[in-house]
């Protein structure tokens, strides 16, 4: 299947969305307290699906639940029942309005675990019964240094469908999957007053792309990073690194491909109720053992798992970096640490040393 | 996801107490077409959960050449492990999901003679293969099973070593850390036992160990000083593990997973992985 | 609330009405010294009091944490009664002082985040007023029926 | 308010004394005007330290972690920062004589947008009240102003309320980023965690957020010193304060004026009764 270009204008394309929202699940940022979370929506009004990514979070809770229920039983001293299971009654396709590249690139990144091996259906259902309408960001954030790592942003096709605006207000739709193909042609044959033409002229877009990678502060060689951060385990900068970390746990909950879970039961009288909800490895107790044992005591341990794992691990095990370069853990940190800088200053020192 | 973290419900249908605070459970799975699905290997683990308060990894500690049942030996630790040496009482119901992990080189040790060295509670992984290995005896040489404890009234399994002992085929040294008056075994700490009483043969020898992790830092170091390579020398690890499933992102230690890549491991895997566990 | 007599709203969340057979779950939280005996004499003395009320026994008033009472919110309970000696009566001397500055404080945040006053509740009972505690546990019953049943934050997915 | 040259020379000074092993202080980011808390071992770095109007972290945190904790350390600290401080010492969590503190007679912090911070205009203690030396000029205690959020919000409906504070409870990510960054927080494992299920609570429900944000927010009660670090590490931006300075306000206009941290050797409200205190409310 060829995949296709389309042009359009702001007002034609704010009509879609209005068409999109009241016949299909929709789901887009909202703010609440000046942060944009991605949340269902039965208007335009309600949402902002050119949200600036600093104040976004991540799409990823849609997929990975923040917590989910696995399942509900019952303990009483007759007997112990399983009352009920989990299932995901997801089955209409939902669409995501607004999403940010890097976002989107996180939840390719995630398939890879999710893939393997035991295979986490929940997780690519919910993906593939879900159209990504994406917002192409015009201009770099403070921490962004998505262009940096290792996936080809310009034709990324983790997304279905990308919006990219052009110059004098033109906006550029341009199909990325198969199922986001399908999905705009059947929008665009039931109606013509988006003001929608299919256009082969890509140039605009290239445009904007090249500005867009122009603004960017921050750039890094990631392969570089890969080989010297996995010759850098012993290196006392982890130490000095994570001095000032004040192991808050945020970076984790709010990043796109961290996907460390705790389960969890909580019970009232005889019925509980076991949880996977998110949790951090830079928390003591991740990893510490009921005999009292923990392989990672130290916080600069814990610090080295979670940039080891983003650049080194994940890497080695999947071929990816499980890191997207969105810079949300440097927005939300408290004290302003920046994995961009922890990771590269890592690899400038010397090994060994 | 969610589907695969449900665990199968089943029947306690013993409990046996080991020591002061290590009880095993033998248990039954109340359906029988999860009896059927559910073949493990020596060395595979389970996630055990006590519903209502909570979740933890044990190892099977029985055979699947002992067919109908399996065991759990579980030493009071933690919240759950207090709350299962409390709560549960034969017949009362638990959940197992599993198995996991991977499980003892099987086709590596044929042919081979084979030294067991356990410490308290790491019998347990241990004894799952040393079954497996009684029940298919044919298959291996020379037997030895070199067991310590801290105390005599630490000593798991007490019956099943007695079975051991006389079984003429199996060489059974025992050994506890400090004297006691009606101790006729050895005295001391397992290394020490190893290099002074029970001298094993290098050639053609695996050698199976677990127990805490202090045993194993010095076993590991004895058994080089005998001669052992490590490619001969297996072990099993423990880390702090909830989905088993190699997703929680819990028990990594570098790019390994114990859950999926281990937890048997030979002494030449464990030095290529970074200092974490 | 005049106009739907009949049929009883939670305060809180006025939309949602209660299940006809509802009855509310108090959680009396009581130190052993006096307000416990206070109640034991009300058993003995065999003066009726709402059976709504589920007793649990503190040491002492100042025993109480905030959290207790979170937790009583959070989980089954539509009202809570702390109930100690009278001041200057502590069996630990200066117990129920500490406890009244801590009780202030969470019944206001409780009434500032949007919980009616009468949810939680606190009285001075001694050993001798068992007239007395049946009486608060009347008046407290009978205030949190008016509030109807407590939706907030109710742990959800959980019988009740 | 730029004091970075005058704390550079006292930490040096420090340094080459040989009266501290640590210093914690701020250096700035390297690309924006933002600010990063640093922790410094090695003298050659004191050259990096600057302290200015953006200068908003509370570093007495840093003295419950591994780096400081059993180490004589030299810390910047402001009013609010201080008050935090001086209970952390008042609760025998740090030693005195280890420290080495310079105190800042504050003029108020600027947030990300260069506005002064709410705190800093309703500030009651602008100057260190526990130091070893002062920095600026002493403003003096300032009058108890009453939160402008809860004075609005006081004036709302129950219902009103009570939907505002759903609306917090329910953007609560449960990522405990609150509690692990404020200074106060030092118990070794919170309430909040109990691993026992029939007292846990960690999945994120509102119900789950509403148990966490309140008991933590009794809990510090009468010791919260109003530095907004959970607020600056809340990742859903939530207005936690509000809680607090309800708890403030109450225990203030009740409690004989209490405000946390303000006496040396004053312990939380809590901790202390007067025979005076409100009764009315008891029946």
């Amino acid at each position: 299947m060829s995949f296709s270009t389309f042009v359009t204008d702001k007002a034609g394309l704010q009509k879609m969305y209005e068409a999109i929202i009241s016949k299909h699940e929709t789901y887009a940022p909202v703010e609440k307290f000046g942060k944009y979370d991605y949340k269902k929506v039965s208007s335009l009004k309600e949402c902002d699906p050119d949200s600036p990514i600093a104040e976004t979070m991540s799409v990823k809770p849609l997929f990975f639940p923040r917590s989910s229920k696995i399942m509900k039983y019952e303990a009483t001293s007759a007997g112990t029942s399983i009352l009920e299971t989990d299932q995901d009654p997801l089955t209409a396709q939902r669409v995501v309005l607004g999403v940010k590249h890097c976002d989107a690139r996180g939840l390719q990144v995630l398939e890879a675990v999710n893939k393997w091996d035991y295979i986490d259906s929940d997780f690519l259902k919910r993906r593939e019964n879900t159209v990504i309408f994406s917002a192409r960001c015009d201009k770099a954030g403070t921490h962004c240094f998505c262009t940096s790592l290792d996936y080809d942003l310009e034709n990324l096709d983790a997304l279905d469908i990308a919006v990219v605006n052009g110059a004098e207000g033109k906006i550029y739709l341009q199909t990325r999957t198969e199922r986001g193909e399908t999905f705009l042609k059947e929008k665009l044959e039931k109606s013509t007053m988006y003001n929608v033409q299919s256009t082969n002229d890509e140039s605009e877009m290239k445009k904007q792309y090249v500005a867009f990678a122009a603004s960017f502060r921050l750039k890094m060689d990631y392969k570089d990073i890969n080989e010297k951060m996995a010759k850098r385990f012993d290196s006392p900068a982890f130490e000095e690194a994570s001095r000032n970390c004040v192991s808050c746990n945020t970076c984790a909950f709010i990043c796109p491909t961290c996907h460390c879970f705790k389960i969890s039961d909580e019970k009232i009288k005889d019925t509980g109720v076991r949880y996977k909800s998110y949790d951090s490895c830079n928390n003591v107790y991740f990893t510490l053992e009921a005999g009292g044992h923990n392989p990672r005591p130290a916080k600069y341990r814990r610090w080295r798992q979670r940039s080891m794992h983003k650049f080194v691990y994940y890497k080695e095990r999947f071929g990816v970096n499980l890191c997207v370069g969105c810079g949300h853990c440097a927005i939300s940190c408290p004290v302003n640490i920046s994995i961009f800088d922890v990771v590269n200053h890592i690899a400038s020192t010397p090994v060994g040393s | 996801m969610e589907a695969l973290l449900v665990p199968s419900l089943a029947k306690v249908d013993r409990i046996i107490q080991e020591t002061p605070d290590v009880r095993t459970y033998r248990l039954k799975f109340k359906d029988d077409s999860v009896t059927e699905k559910f073949s493990w290997l020596p060395g595979q683990f389970v996630e055990f959960s006590l519903l209502g308060s909570g979740e933890c990894t044990f190892c099977i500690s029985s055979s699947a050449t002992r067919k109908g049942y399996f065991d759990c030996s579980i030493k009071r630790a933690g919240v759950v492990t207090a709350d299962i040496h409390s709560d549960i009482e034969e017949g009362d119901d638990v959940g197992i999901r599993g198995p996991y992990g991977n499980y003892f080189p099987l086709d590596d040790i044929k042919g081979k003679n084979l030294l067991f060295v356990g410490g308290g509670i790491g019998l347990a992984p241990l004894r799952s293969l040393i079954q497996y290995c009684i029940d298919n005896r044919g298959d291996y040489k020379d037997f030895t099973i070199l067991y310590g404890a801290r105390t005599s009234a630490d000593i798991c399994y007490k019956e099943e070593i007695e079975e051991w002992k006389k079984n003429t085929s199996i060489k059974v040294v025992l050994t506890i850390d400090k004297p006691e008056d009606t101790w006729k075994d050895n005295v001391g700490v397992v290394p020490k036992i190893l290099e002074e009483v029970v001298k094993p043969e290098i050639a053609n020898t695996k050698v199976i160990t677990c127990g805490p992790p202090i045993m194993i830092k010095y076993t590991l170091q004895s058994l080089d000083r005998l001669g052992f390579a490590p490619k001969d020398v297996i072990t099993t690890l423990e880390m702090k593990m909830q989905c088993g499933l190699g997703k929680c992102g819990r028990c990594n230690i570098g790019s390994t997973y114990i859950c999926k890549d281990g937890p048997v491991f030979t002494y030449e895997q464990l030095k290529a992985l970074p200092d974490e566990f | 609330m005049e106009e739907v007599k009949d049929k009883i709203v939670s305060i809180e969340k006025p939309e949602l009405l209660a299940p006809p057979d509802w009855k509310p779950v108090i959680v009396g939280i009581l130190c052993n010294w006096c307000s416990y005996a206070g109640s034991d004499l009300t058993g003995t003395s065999r003066t009726q009091y709402p059976p709504n009320i589920r007793i649990i026994r503190v040491p002492c008033s100042s025993r109480v944490d905030p959290w207790f009472i979170i937790k009583a919110l959070q989980t089954t309970a539509d009202g809570v009664l702390i109930s100690g000696c009278h001041p200057g009566d502590c069996h630990y001397i200066s117990g129920n002082y500490y406890a009244r500055r801590r009780f202030l404080v969470t019944r206001e945040l409780l009434k500032m985040v949007g919980f009616h006053e009468h949810r939680v509740q606190f009285s001075w009972v001694s050993a001798a007023e068992g007239a007395k505690f049946a009486q608060v546990v009347k008046k407290v019953t009978e205030d949190v029926v008016k509030l109807g049943p407590l939706h907030l934050y109710k742990k959800e997915n959980f019988n009740k | 308010m730029d004091y970075s040259k005058q704390i550079q020379d006292i930490a040096a000074k420090l340094f080459a004394d040989g009266k501290i092993d640590v210093f914690v202080g701020y250096r700035m980011n390297g690309f924006d005007d933002n600010q990063i808390p640093v922790v410094i071992t090695d003298p050659k770095e004191v050259s990096t330290l600057v302290f200015t109007e953006k200068s908003v972290f509370n570093l007495s945190n840093y003295l419950k972690a591994d780096h400081t904790r059993n180490k004589r350390a030299g810390l910047v600290v402001k009013g609010c920062d201080s008050r935090s401080l001086n209970l952390l010492l008042t609760e025998s969590q740090v030693k005195r004589d280890r420290l080495y503190i310079i105190g800042i007679a504050c003029e108020g912090v600027v947030d990300d947008k260069g506005q002064k911070m709410q705190n800093c205009i309703e500030c009651i203690v602008p100057d260190a009240v526990v130091y070893d030396e002062m920095l600026g000029n002493p403003q003096g205690r300032k009058d108890y102003i009453v939160n402008a959020d809860i004075k609005a919000l006081a004036e709302k409906g129950l219902v009103e309320r009570r939907e505002y504070f759903e609306e917090i409870f329910e953007n609560c990510i449960r990522c405990n980023a609150c509690r692990h960054s404020c200074p106060l927080c030092y118990c070794a494992k919170c309430c909040i965690d109990q691993e026992t299920a029939s007292l846990y609570n960690g999945s994120n429900t509102a119900s789950s957020a509403f148990h966490a944000l309140m008991t933590w927010s009794l809990h510090l009660a009468g010791r919260c010193v109003d530095c907004r670090n959970c607020e600056k590490a809340c990742p859903s931006h939530l207005p936690l304060h509000l809680l607090h300075k309800q708890n403030e306000k109450v225990i203030f206009e009740n409690f004989q004026n209490h405000l946390a941290g303000v006496e040396e050797g004053e312990r939380g409200a809590f901790y202390k009764y007067s025979l005076k205190d409100p009764d009315d409310f008891i029946m």
